[in-house]
């Protein structure tokens, strides 16, 4: 158990044309304070769809949590009334988002988008609630706080638009900022400059930081610890040295080796074949069998649970679990 | 801003120009000769003599083009052929409640449109919005004809209710006002919703979301304000409809309007006034969409600061 | 002209009108500005650096998709800066695009078969329909994807078999020079993975020339045989492969390999994080452009404008008074 | 590349041929589709109503003046006697031969000159746009009343005049549309094979163009119908004794008192009908440019 966030076994299923879809199904992890957790997989695995679920931020989409539970602090989030939800969104937890470009209110300028969310959260009158947001724009690095609080977002790059994000989404001093796909949209020196933003706040606010992310970089980079999804699934969760280390999962195995290395140049990168299946017409068994070189029989029968090693580590493959100890867990 | 204002007011000048110039040449345009067209079939030849010469048809063409623009700058219209009246006189008596038609109807119009699209887009695909979309797709179906005609004989034949036409009160603006915004209120109504729709789906509302605002304050304090500055550039487009509607809606109600003379002037082929007429109805639809485009400019930040 | 040089690029500018009113004078975005660079046969030459460096528009340059203000585009030893539409029509046919969104590069409504046809039909109409049929039929196994799709549209492929859809379409006129604008950025990893190998053996099979534009340094490290790094509109660095990523000169190509995430939580790097952002490209600083973010500017930079040089013994060229 | 296959099968096996998909849609949408229904009947009255009268639409018959609503006569007769619904069902050729017919005319006139000033841009776009701009300056009733007012009233200068001001709003449109493809990579990979200016023009631009015209025809159908039945009303249109909607509810306002079944019903059928074309566009449009769906 984590003592800030706990998601345990959530599956969200989305309609479509009445047909219910489940696209996530089977994901547990969990974030401790002040730590950097990474989810990471390719597009469609799920990831973005759970860190929206956290903040039940399902409003106008047809997707829906199905089962499973989502305990923050004491509270199980899906258990909460839409008024108490809100009371947590942006004062609690907090999140940014991969569109800078779209994210802020284009007609509102920087300073009221601040102010609102503050005065709502902490209650301070708009003088204090005016000296808390330059403050946080101080904090994320714009330089002429004050001059920006008038500005209209379109006034503003990429980068400092994600700033000010972050700004928008630390004003409360949430104790978990959720942060999904946050510098995907921006260049490799900005890319950076926003890291190493992030890293400072999680140092001297003790904030801790969901990181979903494609970017094995990123996540090496950045993260204490790691969730790999696959096909909603999470298919493996361990240090980021481990992980990188010695992944357990053939897929996490696959994707390390996929990319391309600087400094580590080789003829031909190991690809990983096939594709990830449709959600609507998922295999049986294990959702990695089809494109995995390990497979065996078993795989395509059973699914394998999520299990957890002697030393803290899980994974979902049966080259690392045996079915008596699966069966044992399930009469158990 | 300042440039912006700038550009819009000189862009409009030549469009007035082209305007004028076109509806100037509009008695030219009249297949065969206007003034014995005008001077009927029993009509001798001095009688169109003496028609030409009031009209300056025995001018050059261009001469009659400077002639015309001077005594346009000067306020002065020409000279009714039936009436002899001068045209500005006879336009003078209808131009005030016509635009007061004109200001109700849209006024009305605005608001309610505005209302119905936003309870439409709050409870989108549930049964306010269904009633709203309803109401607006019969009210661009419906002819503004037909729709004065049947208020007519509900409210003045069978109930007595409202004058079948005419203002002495102010009972004679209600059943043409409601005839002509009818329209204007179901596409104002349609637009509002889809464009707030729109916004309702933008990444910023899901940022204010995340942020714990309750709907209503996503609704009117973040989406509805970007959502109704395409709303204020359709309103402009509206009054065009609104100007032609008044043209049908004044003949229904034989309200003492622009609209009503414009189509008597046709029937008596009385030109110059069909002329003046034409160069009033297009030079406020002119101006009424500059006036949306500088509105338009001022309510969007990106072209206020840039 | 020097021997097995298949393109050659010389003082190559466009500059882009940005309409401010009738009242101010014009300004330009110099998007690619005084770019001079060279591409042996069979080898791949990397255009990288960040949005707004001009890398995409100098592709586009080189494929006449929009014309040139100054410069010599020299291929095969013909100078097309000046051609006219039509020759520039017949040079399309050795020399092909690959595009970034494989998605919105192939046409929604026709079939895949139609869609690589298409260069065939254009550039060698007398062929029969099976001769074109049978043709498209090998590309498509070259390029990996089964005959047996070929009636699709692109929307029921992936991402992954959509680019490889756009590989045949470039190929099926057996090019020479490929232009890839960005073909594996809009793809997963290990896609990416999957794309990246397919291009370089098309490149050992058919002696493919490659002009491969990328922002992302460990692709091109992995593709390249010569880099060229371009900051808002000039080269500021182009060298061999190994020179770049072993022995960056310039200030901004150091903190641009440095930038890039290294997935190995092992290599804790010291990395050089640079100030502030990329400047407008309309209004960009004077001297060298990148002196208003760079750790090591000197008085100098803000004055001059810093020239090609060659630097030490591997035919490295830098632009930067650091080395002048 | 098994892997591969099986994926793509799967994909087919979800997505049919693009008609079968498009008509499953559309029978989803209850309203568009008894709407399109409705359309259908109306074209098919248009088509053999002349034939299936009850009785001539034409013929007066003096003993059966003003008659309200009976059994012979459903709704009723005229001042002259004729039966109006079978003027009614006359009068379906009228108003819909002058609607589909004048949008036709502006709709293809307009999708060129669209597809022209989008694709070319500089000099032709800003004329073909500037001349859109002064047309525009003219509200649509009143372009078409001044130039019924110069050719004199009659069906073929109706058609002439609704013809001339859809114009410029297809041309708007389908240059809006143009300029959206013309920026998209498939058109400039087509660009950078070497395909010429007209193949691309017409066989890659011209069908993205065609839903949100197919979208927009259905619309202006409706709104020409109105439009020209506007002018009949006010006496510039089709001749007033001729059994055209418009005119009937022209002629029928001296009896708004006294026969009001001759104000009801032609208002009703215009109302039907512009009503069911709404409803067809809106449901065309939720399906052909989901886009702007909402």
């Amino acid at each position: 158990m984590h003592n800030l966030l706990n998601v345990n076994n959530l599956q969200i299923a989305f309609r479509k044309r009445k047909k219910s879809i489940k696209v996530v199904n089977g994901v547990d992890f969990g974030i401790s304070k002040g730590e950097i957790v990474g989810i990471v997989g390719e597009s469609g695995c799920g990831k973005s769809v759970t860190s929206l679920s956290i903040m039940r931020l399902f409003h106008d989409t047809s997707g829906e949590v199905v089962g499973g539970t989502i305990q923050f602090k004491e509270k199980d989030l899906l258990e909460l009334s839409e008024r108490e939800m809100r009371r947590i969104r942006g004062k609690e937890i907090a999140m940014i988002f991969q569109e800078p470009m779209t994210s802020l209110n284009p007609v509102m300028k920087i300073g009221k988008q601040l102010i609102q969310g503050i005065m709502l959260h902490l209650g301070l009158n708009r003088e204090e609630a005016k000296q808390q947001a330059v403050e946080m724009l101080k904090l994320v690095g714009i330089p002429r706080a004050e001059s920006i609080m008038n500005e209209y977002p379109h006034q503003l790059s990429g980068g400092m638009r994600q700033r000010v994000m972050i700004a928008i989404a630390m004003s409360c001093e949430p104790e978990l900022l959720i942060a999904d796909e946050p510098t995907t949209a921006l260049d490799v020196t900005i890319q950076a400059q926003i890291l190493q933003l992030m890293k400072k706040i999680q140092r001297e606010r003790g904030t801790a930081i969901l990181l979903i992310t494609h970017d094995l970089g990123v996540v090496a980079e950045s993260c204490d610890r790691v969730v790999v999804m696959y096909a909603g699934r999470v298919v493996e969760e361990a240090t980021v040295e481990e992980l990188f280390e010695s992944p357990l999962h053939p897929y996490t195995q696959g994707l390390i080796e996929s990319v391309p290395k600087i400094g580590n140049r080789k003829e031909e990168l190991y690809s990983i074949p096939g594709h990830v299946p449709n959600p609507e017409a998922m295999p049986n068994g294990c959702k990695f069998a089809s494109r995995c070189p390990y497979v065996m029989d078993i795989c395509r029968e059973r699914e394998p649970q999520l299990v957890s090693n002697n030393n803290g580590r899980k994974q979902r493959c049966w080259l690392h679990q045996s079915i008596k100890e699966e069966e044992r867990k399930t009469i158990g | 801003m300042k440039k912006y204002i700038v550009k819009r007011i000189l862009g409009i000048i030549p469009l007035l120009f082209v305007v004028s110039f076109l509806i100037f040449l509009f008695i030219h345009l009249v297949p065969g000769d206007p003034a014995r067209l005008i001077a009927g079939k029993d009509a001798d030849l001095q009688q169109i003599n003496a028609i030409k010469h009031q009209l300056h048809l025995d001018e050059p063409l261009y001469k009659q083009y400077i002639d015309y623009m001077n005594n346009l700058f000067h306020g002065n219209l020409g000279e009714s052929i039936k009436s002899k009246v001068p045209v500005s006189e006879l336009i003078g008596e209808r131009i005030v409640p016509s635009l007061e038609l004109s200001l109700l109807s849209i006024a009305w119009a605005m608001v309610i449109g505005v209302l119905i699209g936003i309870i439409s887009a709050i409870f989108k695909n549930r049964w306010p919005d269904n009633i709203g979309m309803i109401t607006a797709v019969s009210g661009i179906s419906l002819p503004n004809f037909w729709l004065g005609l049947v208020m007519i004989q509900i409210f003045s034949v069978k109930l007595g209710l409202l004058p079948t036409g005419g203002i002495e009160t102010w009972k004679g603006y209600l059943m043409p006002s409601i005839a002509l915004g009818a329209g204007i209120m179901a596409m104002i109504a349609r637009f509002t919703r889809s464009s707030l729709v729109q916004t309702l789906k933008e990444d910023f509302i899901r940022t204010g979301r995340s942020r714990g605002y309750s709907g209503l304050t996503i609704v009117f304090g973040h989406a509805l304000r970007s959502s109704l500055i395409p709303v204020v550039t359709v309103a402009g487009l509206q009054f065009g409809f609104l100007l032609g509607g008044s043209i049908v809606v004044e003949t229904v109600f034989s309200f003492p309007g622009m609209g009503r003379l414009l189509i008597n002037s046709i029937q008596m082929r009385d030109y110059p006034v069909v002329q003046a007429e034409l160069m009033l109805f297009s030079f406020e639809f002119i101006l009424v969409n500059l006036i949306v485009d500088l509105l338009y400019g001022f309510l969007n930040p990106k072209i206020r600061y840039d | 002209m020097v021997d097995n040089e298949l393109l050659k690029v010389k003082g190559l500018k466009k500059y882009f009108p940005i309409s401010n009113g009738w009242f101010s004078s014009k300004e330009y975005v110099k998007a690619v500005d005084e770019v001079s660079f060279s591409v042996k046969k069979g080898e791949t030459l990397s255009l990288v650096g960040e949005s707004g460096c001009g890398k995409s528009t100098l592709g586009r340059l080189i494929n006449g998709l929009i014309k040139a203000d100054a410069g010599d585009i020299v291929f095969k030893g013909d100078n097309l800066a000046e051609a006219s539409e039509t020759k520039w029509r017949s040079y399309r046919k050795p020399m092909q695009m690959i595009f970034q969104d494989p998605y919105a590069s192939l046409s929604p409504r026709m079939k895949i078969k139609e869609i690589i046809a298409e260069p065939l039909k254009i550039h060698d109409p007398s062929l029969s329909r099976e001769e074109r049929e049978a043709k498209v039929k090998s590309i498509l196994e070259i390029c990996g994807i089964d005959y047996y799709h070929s009636d699709k549209y692109p929307h029921e492929f992936s991402g992954g078999q959509r680019q490889r859809i756009g590989i045949a379409r470039a190929l099926i006129l057996q090019p020479e020079l490929i232009i890839a604008d960005e073909p594996v950025s809009a793809l997963d990893v290990s896609i990416q993975a999957q794309i990246l190998n397919l291009l370089k053996k098309l490149q050992k099979d058919y002696q493919l020339t490659y002009l491969f534009i990328s922002h992302d340094l460990s692709v091109v490290e992995h593709i390249s045989d010569h880099v060229a790094v371009m900051y808002l509109g000039n080269i500021v660095e182009i060298a061999p492969r190994e020179a770049i990523f072993e022995d960056p000169k310039h200030p901004y190509t150091k903190a641009l390999l440095s930038s890039v995430p290294i997935p190995d939580p092992k290599l804790k790097r010291e990395s050089i994080i640079l100030k502030g952002e990329i400047p407008n490209a309309a209004n960009p600083p004077k001297g060298c452009k990148f002196h208003t973010r760079c750790p090591l500017a000197m008085s100098i930079c803000s004055k001059e404008i810093p020239i090609m040089k060659t630097v030490g013994d591997k035919q490295q060229m830098v632009a930067c008074h650091l080395y002048q | 590349m098994s892997e591969t296959m099986t994926v793509s099968k799967q994909q087919i096996a979800s997505k049919r041929g693009t008609l079968s998909t498009f008509w499953h849609d559309f029978r989803q949408r209850k309203v568009a589709f008894i709407s399109f229904l409705f359309f259908v009947l109306l074209v098919i009255l248009a088509v053999i109503g002349p034939y299936i009268v009850p009785f001539n639409p034409q013929t007066p018959d003096y003993n059966h003046v003003l008659q309200g609503m009976s059994q012979k006569h459903w709704a009723g007769t005229d001042e002259y006697g004729r039966d109006v619904l079978s003027r009614l069902i006359a009068g379906t050729r009228i108003s819909l031969g002058i609607g589909i017919s004048s949008v036709l005319i502006g709709a293809m006139a307009g999708t060129i000159l669209g597809l022209v000033s989008g694709y070319f841009g500089k000099w032709v776009d800003k004329t073909i746009m500037r001349i859109c701009d002064v047309l525009f300056a003219f509200p649509d009733i009143l372009l078409a009343i001044g130039i019924v007012a110069i050719l004199g009233p009659g069906l073929k200068n109706v058609i002439f005049a609704v013809a001339f001001f859809s114009v410029p709003s297809f041309a708007r449109m389908v240059r809006g549309k143009t300029l959206e493809v013309k920026e998209m990579l498939f058109i400039e990979a087509e660009k950078s094979i070497g395909a010429k200016t007209n193949r691309i023009i017409f066989r890659h631009i011209f069908p993205e163009t065609i839903p949100i015209i197919i979208v927009y025809l259905t619309m202006q159908v409706g709104t020409a119908i109105l439009a020209a039945a506007s002018l009949s009303f006010l006496g510039l249109g089709a001749s007033p004794s001729s059994p055209d909607w418009g005119a009937m509810l022209s002629m029928s306002r001296d009896y708004i008192g006294t026969a009001f079944n001759l104000v009801f019903f032609p208002g009703l059928a215009i109302f039907l009908t512009v009503l069911s074309l709404n409803n067809l566009g809106d449901g065309l449009r939720d399906i052909l440019d989901p886009k702007i769906k909402d």
